[in-house]
């Protein structure tokens, strides 16, 4: 018998099975990309996985480490340059669901991947916004995956790199976003829904053993749960052996 | 184009202290020898413009060659913090540089631009975010429909540099795999120089392959391995455990000097 | 996409009247078989987008599929005049058309900005020239260095149909050779068809291959020679003495209608 | 022995001579076309053919049909899309010489390739633009091959398709061009050569047995002549021979 589900594997096959249904996903490195291969392997063999390097279409064995790793080209449909990429597949809107991580997360899903501390003296100087902003605006959704605490469910964002749904309800329309925005965030404690009116992320499924209470716990604002509040199904032991399975190279 | 230069002759040919310079590359084939040889040969107040400075800037920043930073991602891919990149920013170690940051459909597009002629480009993009106030873009309006887009200025390159697996006798020049934006590098620089795995009688086009012809270049250079530890698709392969072992290198500033004297400086030309 | 359907059915699917409809291909791999195909369904009121007429136009617009015609060069390309191009325009026959035309780079800028979702692309164009005012084009300011330049609105595509060598059993596409506009147009269009010279189980990825996704297209169709008299590189020849030959057969209206009853409405589907 | 050279050959190969020191050209259909194959086979072996069909650096030994005949492809250097040919390659101006041709021209270098009468009811409707509006604009230089006779070479365009300097000397500095524009003007009867000064059309060059006067004839302006008119050199056997080995497949 192999070693239960640890709370990262359970947010990687929570995040995996949101994929059951798209046509095309598009990832970047690390747990979105382990999920997204994942729900290929799994649930979704005609899943086309898409990176910013290009490659659409590819179908790696294993967890790549960098979004441009040999294997995504040879077992890619199609490679194409990054200016191509951005403005033939990504901007149009062509692309179903979007995998995003980012340091920081406001509750309107908002995203900071730029620094933490003021910008022009950062305390922490992060990566910066890489496809996000563009990505998050067009993709049909956006799926957030992203560690629960209070250093990363933050009241106000130390930098807004990445719109969710802004300030209001009717942000994303009024910046003429074609996508329908983040539809969940899934942590390693749970997964997060937008309110349909408010668009307030709100606590809609507890993955197993975890309570509303360390949630609420880990979660720097006043955190909004939803009236009926589902439980994530266990991961199946199929699940497991596929992720283990996947490590990276 | 005339024929293949030493990589130190092409270097020293093409890059001027204070250039605005692009080594490009996403992820596959990035030009690392060639930047070593800018460390090498003492390059100052650089302008590097890179979409993911990725190692290579990590350590022309850390070696203090750059002025200043333009980028769209800042980070060791699938690792985490480019450790002398933060360093500079944070700590202004070795001294302080300057930030201008995009987003990577802004910086494709700032290439794409430079290698069109033209002054900038239209995207959707930017808006709503802190970006927008913090790097050049501006509002532009369609002048059919009125709707609001935004405009990215165009890279404005001293020179480009990039990596490829082969040219021919006359530098004519074919890459595959990933081909990032290295073509609108080449295209939308003053000058540029392309080095190369190894050089052929003949180019055989391969699928994926793009050819980019000698006529358009200033110099290429022979560089075997010259993308370690990034890679050449079909030639070499990426490095991901150098990637992973760079971390605690960076991490430390003695650390990475000493690393950076043995591997780069001491070892001359002929990684 | 589904499974490759028939040429006609795919028509009857995707085109109605009064679409704008784009059929492309610089000069390699004019999708004739599925413009004959719309002569045969007798579409009407279409809005014709091309950058080059070419002989395919021509018989549509000498059939009366035609309202509207969107392009950038109406010739026979080293022959002369489309004859039947020139009839709509001078003598209204079989009815008057209208006519929107561009530059090439005009037109290239508004399938790209199609491709890109966006209303407009900008280019270093049309400046001095009598085509400004007669066409939809508008001025437009560089934010960063005041200079003006040319807008060119997106084009609004309903439809656009191309030819390639080969598809899988899944749809997607490979072409290669001179590749023109058409990417951009089946990106820039609501709904797209591709028509193929032949099926293969799997796609071997060729030098200068351009691969379209079966999941972006609505329909792919068999239609070997489905390009000629242009061609399919490495499968077909370009006809041309055909070329040469339409000269004479267009440019009597009897003629060109006796030729196209024989090859077209009377050849039935496999032509 | 062969036939004597006819006025259109020796049009051919005196645009042909012009590209002795050009690097690479951009080419359509016509005689514009086979001269600039001519000049690669004869003078310039390294000269590299641009094709708006995409095709950089094709080598044919037969003068193509078309600007996208299957030749061009398989024997050029590069096969590109036709946006970026336009994008990256014509419009930053990275080609030396343009050749073209048209129906009509006037005293500054103008062309008229849309239509004969007026544009809303045209008593011939031509071809139309192509690339050469922003061909001219942006190559390095243009050199127009056209049939020498009133019909072409008119007072006043009817329509201007593509602007060579336009109304006065300054015109292409003040609309933002890149290219010198028409540094000749090669016809079956001479050469033309722009004004240092006023940038108007000015013979230089008679071809073999042509008189000013049947230049003048053929003019729909009144023509200005150089101080000094230069003769063409007649065709050598060699040129001709190799132009009579081109034709057209």
């Amino acid at each position: 018998m192999s070693a239960p589900a640890t709370a990262a594997e359970v947010q990687t096959i929570a995040a995996a099975r949101l994929l059951r249904e798209a046509r095309s996903v598009f990832i970047g490195v690390g747990r979105p990309s382990t999920a997204a291969i994942l729900a290929r392997r799994l649930y979704n063999p005609e899943l086309v996985l898409i990176y910013e390097s290009g490659t659409i279409g590819a179908k790696p064995r294993h967890v790549p480490l960098s979004i441009g790793d040999g294997e995504l080209a040879e077992t890619a449909d199609a490679v194409v340059a990054v200016p191509e990429m951005f403005n033939y597949w990504i901007g149009p809107g062509r692309i179903d669901v979007a995998f995003l991580g980012a340091a920081q997360i406001d509750r309107r899903g908002n995203l900071n991947s730029t620094v933490i501390g003021p910008y022009e003296a950062p305390k922490t100087r992060l990566p910066g916004a890489g496809g996000a902003p563009e990505i998050a605006a067009s993709c049909g959704e956006v799926v957030v995956v992203i560690p629960h605490g209070r250093r990363s469910f933050v009241e106000r964002l130390d930098f807004r790199t990445t719109v969710g749904f802004g300030d209001a309800p009717d942000d994303r329309a009024r910046l003429g976003f074609r996508g329908r925005g983040p539809t969940a965030v899934v942590t390693d404690l749970c997964l997060l829904e937008p309110d349909p009116e408010t668009k307030e992320l709100t606590l809609t499924e507890l993955h197993p053993q975890v309570s509303v209470e360390a949630v609420r716990e880990a979660t720097g604002w006043e955190l909004r749960v939803a009236a009926e509040v589902r439980r994530t199904a266990a991961p199946e032991a199929e699940e497991l052996e596929a992720l283990r399975g996947l490590s990276a190279r | 184009m005339s024929a293949p230069k030493s990589l130190s002759e092409a270097i020293a040919d093409l890059v001027r202290d204070g250039d605005t310079v692009a080594l490009e590359g996403f992820t596959h084939l990035i030009p690392f020898a060639a930047g070593h040889e800018l460390i090498r040969q003492r390059r100052r107040d650089l302008t590097l413009v890179r979409m993911t400075p990725d190692l290579l800037y990590d350590q022309m920043i850390g070696m203090g060659c750059a002025r200043r930073l333009v980028f769209s991602y800042g980070g060791n891919p699938g690792v985490g913090s480019l450790h002398r990149f933060r360093d500079a920013i944070e700590n202004g170690w070795p001294h302080p540089i300057e930030v201008e940051e995009h987003s990577h459909a802004g910086m494709a597009n700032r290439f794409a631009a430079a290698a069109s002629g033209l002054p900038f480009a239209v995207l959707r993009g930017y808006r709503g975010t802190d970006l927008m106030r913090h790097t050049r873009v501006a509002t532009i309006e369609c002048p059919f429909t009125g709707e609001e887009l935004t405009a990215v200025p165009a890279l404005d390159l001293d020179v480009a540099v990039v990596h490829a697996q082969e040219a021919d006798r006359d530098g004519n020049v074919q890459l595959w795999g990933i081909p990032g934006v290295q073509k609108e590098a080449v295209l939308g620089a003053r000058r540029s120089l392309v080095t190369v795995e190894r050089l052929v009688d003949r180019l055989e086009p391969r699928p994926g392959g793009v050819i980019i012809p000698g006529w358009v270049l200033d110099a290429v250079a022979v560089a075997p391995s010259g993308a370690h530890p990034s890679y050449s698709l079909g030639i070499t392969e990426r490095d991901n455990d150098f990637y992973k072992a760079w971390d605690a290198i960076a991490r430390d500033r003695d650390a990475f000097l000493a690393w950076m004297e043995e591997h780069v400086i001491a070892g001359g030309g002929d990684r």
